[in-house]
């Protein structure tokens, strides 16, 4: 076993469930905002073990869930055209925007659609295709950005002139602001998102313990790592001394990674952005800078971010806010599945509703 | 001619001679050679038949190539019913200019699979569509054979109090598969599984005829397998995650991308569930042959939790282990 | 949300360098590292692209904290 | 969706309730909602088993679709061996995109071609490729039957001194499909003779169970059928051209393209030689018979000429009717 | 039965053929030079019927068996282009070129090759691919051609910038010349193609009678049309008067169709061409007037007529020239079959050699 | 060499006739023919032409001037 497996071994593991169990004698509803985090305390089978007081609340952790309908619907609109090829991650391919549509039923459709792993990736489809303009489309948080950064940079120097991005880049920190500045919001404590603060440090969420008063804790994605952090939460509210801790020392410098920051800052700008069943928070997304304007598909010729409806009936707003768990909405398992997905909450396996559909046993 | 042509479809003289110069060469027997329209075979008793199609992209993969799959993947759907598989037919749709060198590397895999499978290839048929039309080359296969055991095995068999075995490591073809695929190439270590299980059950039913259940996790992988069985014989299955054998290589290629093993493909894997009494002597069995040198009991058949499958992980929890819903796409969130 | 993976460095070539887990091999860019990795450290990789080099000392430290914590033995 | 998705084709969920909804809904039967890896069927001394890929354009098509002529063509090839045709297996090849309004037709049609031919499917595949993969659907069937008449009627068996018959018009599908094609369009009063021919198959040989050969004039038409028996049989066949009977409208298109009638395929017609005394017995049947209202006999099996056909001319002249090469094109000289 | 259908009557086509057997009491060699009276006598069973004294010779009545091997190679160098869909009619896909290379096997090698049943039908296919060059293959002697014209015409009429036409057409009367004028041929009489003559009229074919002193008759293609034109013939010879005989009035004039000509005249000219087997003859071709250089294929940037090699071992121009039987050429049914022809008599149904191959039932 | 079908005319629309035979119909151009058909005439048809029209009494006559001298019976 290496120094990092030990994070998953399972006898150091029941110990500290042990030692949580004794300790978390007080009621605690705590929210996890990276999909990933949900996907492990699922999957780990950590969900089932948690003591009684602890209720877990899953945050709109996921890039993809969150992005808008009306950014789904704009690049549906790009995917019809004849002389353009969607180059993205596997992720969005099932998201639906307008009338049930996504990427999958574009393809049907006779779209082209290259699921890649790294935006990378897409530079050599560009280069094999010099006929036609390959559209990348740029979704992800704070871990995201800087590859994608990184690649129009690339692309600049490879003089490749065929290659865009569709920057719809969301921001972690305005995203956890919104969410506290509603007064309904019903959440003790946040597990922070290791990797996008593995990018923007510990300092940018200063504002959770400092003006909302609420425990935070910067950690690891390893049974271990989810663990010590609910501990160091638990004693936090015992204390009462809410801070923002980070417990992910091995990858995380408080100071974040200046250089990765660097490259998003060169390439990208804040602005205002829409977040599916958010709507539109404050500084929370990312364009594409005046200086890289060439590689912006949202400059390309009658390329727009069309209306799009509201959700109806969809409650994730109550689900993200802890008010309601993913089953007592209405549509859960009815209208709304992983296949049909209604909310972004049912959109990729990381939402709450999702996770509850693929991995809880007793519903 | 070096490239496949519309006019060895036609089913005039130059389909026979293609015909003749390749498939009578690789895959002929009296039976074939008949050349009627059908085949005349002798059967006795119940008797088990399957067909599936072969579209598997690419058409050589690291331990295989499609000629080769599309024998062992029907020859084994035969044997989960129990049955020693006698007889295959396969129908070929090629696109013009496939090159002659791929088609008869393919024939000639098939041919070595039918021969090490024990198999004839009674009938068969050729069609060419024009370039653009398909995507190199599609097999279809159908097979029979003769059930050796009564009652057959049967997804709906599975009773409470079973164990569940699987054969060896779960997602080696998935990801042979995924480890050739245009962007998302990385070097992995790991072969497609495919084989030809027919020979293996055959020995397993001999010692152990009380067998409830065989079934080969090919698409959708052992979860979805599970998933299938748990709703057929609407029983629960609770399965450990630290018993489910996965080559750390699968594992790592999988942590890439974001995908889980127990939702790849296998084609040389089967489960089994039976009697808890017989489960030992069931894994002699297997693990004595190279095909199931790998086999463990990974879980057991519950009253509890009827049609779901549980996943009982190294932690001590419990969550479902859920049916594949789509393809799964690589992810990175 | 950012799913990312801890792999080990086997080559380094310029900007990009050789990553292995589980025997499996791929190459990622090093154009946003703010540490350069030498071989044998483990980096956490996003979508082709390793973000930070992982504290091998820390995470030794951070378990063996745990496991005088816990009482546990040392592994 | 009103497409067919990747998805449906993963083998997980979406695949589930697709086949649920399409495939049950129209082939469901018994045996096939089993669903497991293999079918299980009792069948009783020799059997004949056949395989097809139907690969037509137009899907749909002046007299049938790719669904109904997928049922028809295999059991035809197996009643050509004097079996009762009891059970197909289908495979579906599906191109990503495909309308879900033309695929429901298609297995709709195929699930009242099945009843209508007394055979249930038992065994399914789907696969479904990227768009551009393949071209719209593709589907293989392979039947099964068991034998009624000892020995079996076989290409083997033309006797000298035995009479050829037909069952009717010759050329009727291959004209159907040639007055589709873009480029070549007219329009011709004609529609594809698809139909199943077991029943009436079954009817011959329980009167005159005597018959040496039967077999489908399909791809390649009348002329390559009748070589490939004097091949097999090391006969002559003499036939004469002013008998075989071609409907007027086949003639005429033909007569336009250069083509000749002899070499189109025929999907609803058979050919049956048998001993001469036996002929009038054989014609009584089948013209009783909507399917074979147009029978006649063409010709007679010859010593001379061995492993050729020899067509008498209405002049009285004689010469060679040989085997297809290649695929009949178009021509203007 | 019709007045047309007439002409197939077995009853009179017998009562004539008894005429013809008593009265062609001499050695007669006759040629026919279109392949649709090839197949015409073959397929009827006529020539199983002959008069022992009547040895039929084909002649060189195919237009696409006579397309040269260097024009060949230049179609198969076009359909190489990824920019061009090649339009023909179905005949020439199995010409073989250079190397066994034929449409057929260019196809398999993705080139795009559209089979017409007309020309008309290739400027559909130009309307309906804007953007590459549909390249027809004009290809046939003198009923052909006029309709290529037209088809040209109409392109230019319509204004079609996308449409092309290779023009290989050749010319009957300077083929028999050419026949002729080799000492070594050893022919007694023709029949004339009845739909060339439909077109040119019986003037251009004096010099047979006039010249050579052969016999010549212009006739139809049902079975009385041509044992009428043999009976014709066998007269002329007993009573030594050789001339050019129309014995086709019910479809050609004298005068032929001067409407078609003159079509013909306005966008081609004649050139000298070469002739598979027979090598180049003088002002046997027809190639695309300036006015029309729009539409010339040839005129495309790097079309050439590349050199081609000589045929190795092919009789071709023994059996045209009467002097040898198809199977007596050692190449027959071994080397060269339909499948894999050798020579021009081999390429299309109504060669010679394939008629023979296709039709004899004693070889 | 130059296959060519007589095919009735059923429709003529300026420059494009319809034509049939044995129940067949198709389009053909009239722009190469040097006279005119009316409807029920037959045109000899080659690659989408029609290339002259047939003379009926011309095909009449001959039949009956064959018919005479072999001394057959009208038909
Ligand atoms: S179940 Fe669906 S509709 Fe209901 S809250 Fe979740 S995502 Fe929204
Ligand atoms: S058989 Fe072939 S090689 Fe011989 S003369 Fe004829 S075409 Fe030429
Ligand atoms: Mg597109
Ligand atoms: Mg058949
Ligand atoms: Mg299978
Ligand atoms: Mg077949
Ligand atoms: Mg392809
Ligand atoms: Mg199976
Ligand atoms: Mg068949
Ligand atoms: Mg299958
Ligand atoms: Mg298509
Ligand atoms: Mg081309």
């Amino acid at each position: 076993m290496n120094s990092f497996d030990a994070f998953k071994d399972p006898k150091l593991c029941r110990a500290l469930l042990d030692r949580l169990l004794a300790e978390a004698d007080q009621p605690l509803r705590f929210m996890e905002v990276c999909g990933t985090h949900t996907v492990s305390i699922f999957q780990s089978g950590l969900r089932s073990l948690l003591p009684a007081t602890i209720t877990h609340v899953t945050g709109p952790g996921c890039p993809v869930c969150v992005t808008h309908e009306s950014e789904v619907a704009c690049f549906l609109e790009l995917a019809k055209r004849d002389d353009v090829i969607i180059a993205t991650f596997g992720d969005l391919m099932r998201v639906p925007g307008p009338k049930g549509k996504s990427l999958k039923t574009a393809q049907a459709d006779g779209a082209r659609v290259e699921i890649v792993y790294s935006p990378i990736d897409a530079l050599a489809v560009a280069a094999a295709n010099p006929g036609r303009t390959v559209v990348f489309l740029g979704v992800g948080f704070e871990t995201t950005a800087p590859a994608v950064a990184a690649t129009i940079r690339l692309a600049r120097e490879q003089n490749l002139k065929n290659f865009r991005v569709l920057c719809f880049h969301k921001l972690v920190p305005p995203a956890l602001e919104a969410l506290l500045a509603d007064p309904e919001t019903n959440i003790d404590a946040f597990i922070l998102p290791g990797h996008v603060s593995a990018i923007i440090g510990a300092a940018p969420y200063a504002f959770l313990a400092d003006r909302y008063h609420v425990p935070s804790v910067i950690t690891g994605f390893e049974p271990l790592d989810i663990l010590s952090a609910l501990l160091e939460i638990v004693a936090m509210r015992k204390s009462g001394q809410p801070a923002v801790v980070n417990a992910y020392t091995r990858v995380v410098a408080d100071s974040g990674n200046p250089v990765a920051r660097a490259v998003m800052d060169e390439v990208f700008v804040p602005v205002d952005a829409l977040w599916r069943g958010l709507g539109l928070l404050p500084g929370s997304g990312l364009v594409i800078r005046e200086a890289f304007a060439d590689f912006d598909a949202m400059r390309l010729p009658g390329v727009t971010l069309p209306d799009a409806p509201p959700l109806a009936g969809c409650r994730c707003g109550e689900v993200l806010k802890g008010k309601m768990a993913p089953n007592e909405c209405p549509l859960f398992d009815k209208a709304c599945t992983p296949a049909t997905p209604v909310g972004p909450c049912m959109v990729s396996t990381e939402g709450g509703c999702a996770a509850f559909y693929k991995y809880k046993l007793d519903l | 001619m070096d490239k496949v042509l519309l006019d060895y479809g036609s089913g005039g003289r130059a389909s026979h001679r293609f015909v003749a110069d390749l498939f009578f060469k690789h895959l002929g027997n009296d039976i074939l050679a008949r050349m009627d329209d059908a085949a005349v075979l002798s059967l006795t008793g119940p008797v088990a038949m399957s067909t599936d199609s072969f579209v598997v992209d690419p058409i050589f993969f690291p331990g295989g190539d499609i000629g080769s799959l599309a024998v062992h993947g029907t020859v084994n759907d035969v044997a989960m019913m129990g049955a020693r598989p006698l007889y295959l037919t396969c129908g070929f749709i090629l696109e013009e200019g496939l090159p002659m060198d791929d088609l008869a590397r393919i024939v000639a895999s098939m041919g070595e699979a039918a021969r090490a499978a024990r198999v004839r290839i009674v009938a068969g048929d050729t069609k060419v569509v024009p370039r653009g039309a398909a995507d190199k080359i599609f097999i279809n296969t159908t097979g029979i054979g003769e059930i050796m055991v009564d009652p057959a095995p049967s997804g709906h068999r599975a009773a409470v109090g079973d164990v569940v075995l699987v054969s060896g490591n779960m997602g080696d073809h998935g990801l042979a598969i995924l480890s050739t695929r245009a962007g998302l190439s990385f070097d992995a270590p790991v072969v497609s599984d495919s084989a030809s299980l027919g020979g293996l059950v055959g020995k397993l039913l001999a010692a152990v005829p009380g067998v409830h259940v065989l079934r080969d996790p090919t698409r959708g992988g052992l979860a979805t397998t599970l998933n299938e069985i748990a709703g057929q014989s609407n029983v629960g299955i609770e399965i450990n995650e630290a018993d489910i054998p996965v080559d750390p290589a699968v594992a790592g290629g999988c942590s890439i991308l974001g995908l889980d093993p127990l939702y790849l493909a296998n084609e040389g894997k089967f489960l089994c569930i039976l009697p808890e009494p017989q489960a030992q002597a069931a894994l002699a069995v297997l693990r004595a042959d190279p095909l199931g040198s790998g086999a463990v009991a990974i879980g057991r058949v519950t009253a509890e939790h009827a049609g779901k499958v549980a996943m009982v992980t190294p932690l001590g929890g419990k969550r479902l282990l859920g049916m594949l819903e789509g393809e799964q796409l690589p992810r990175i969130c | 949300m950012c799913l990312a993976v801890p792999m080990e460095v086997i080559a380094i070539n310029d900007k990009i360098a050789d990553v292995e887990i589980g025997g499996v091999t791929r190459q990622v860019r090093l154009d946003l590292i703010d540490a350069a990795p030498a071989l044998g450290d483990f980096v956490i990789v996003h979508a082709g692209f390793a973000i930070r080099r992982m504290d091998r000392d820390d995470a030794m430290e951070t378990i063996k904290l745990f496991q005088e914590g816990l009482g546990l033995e040392l592994i």
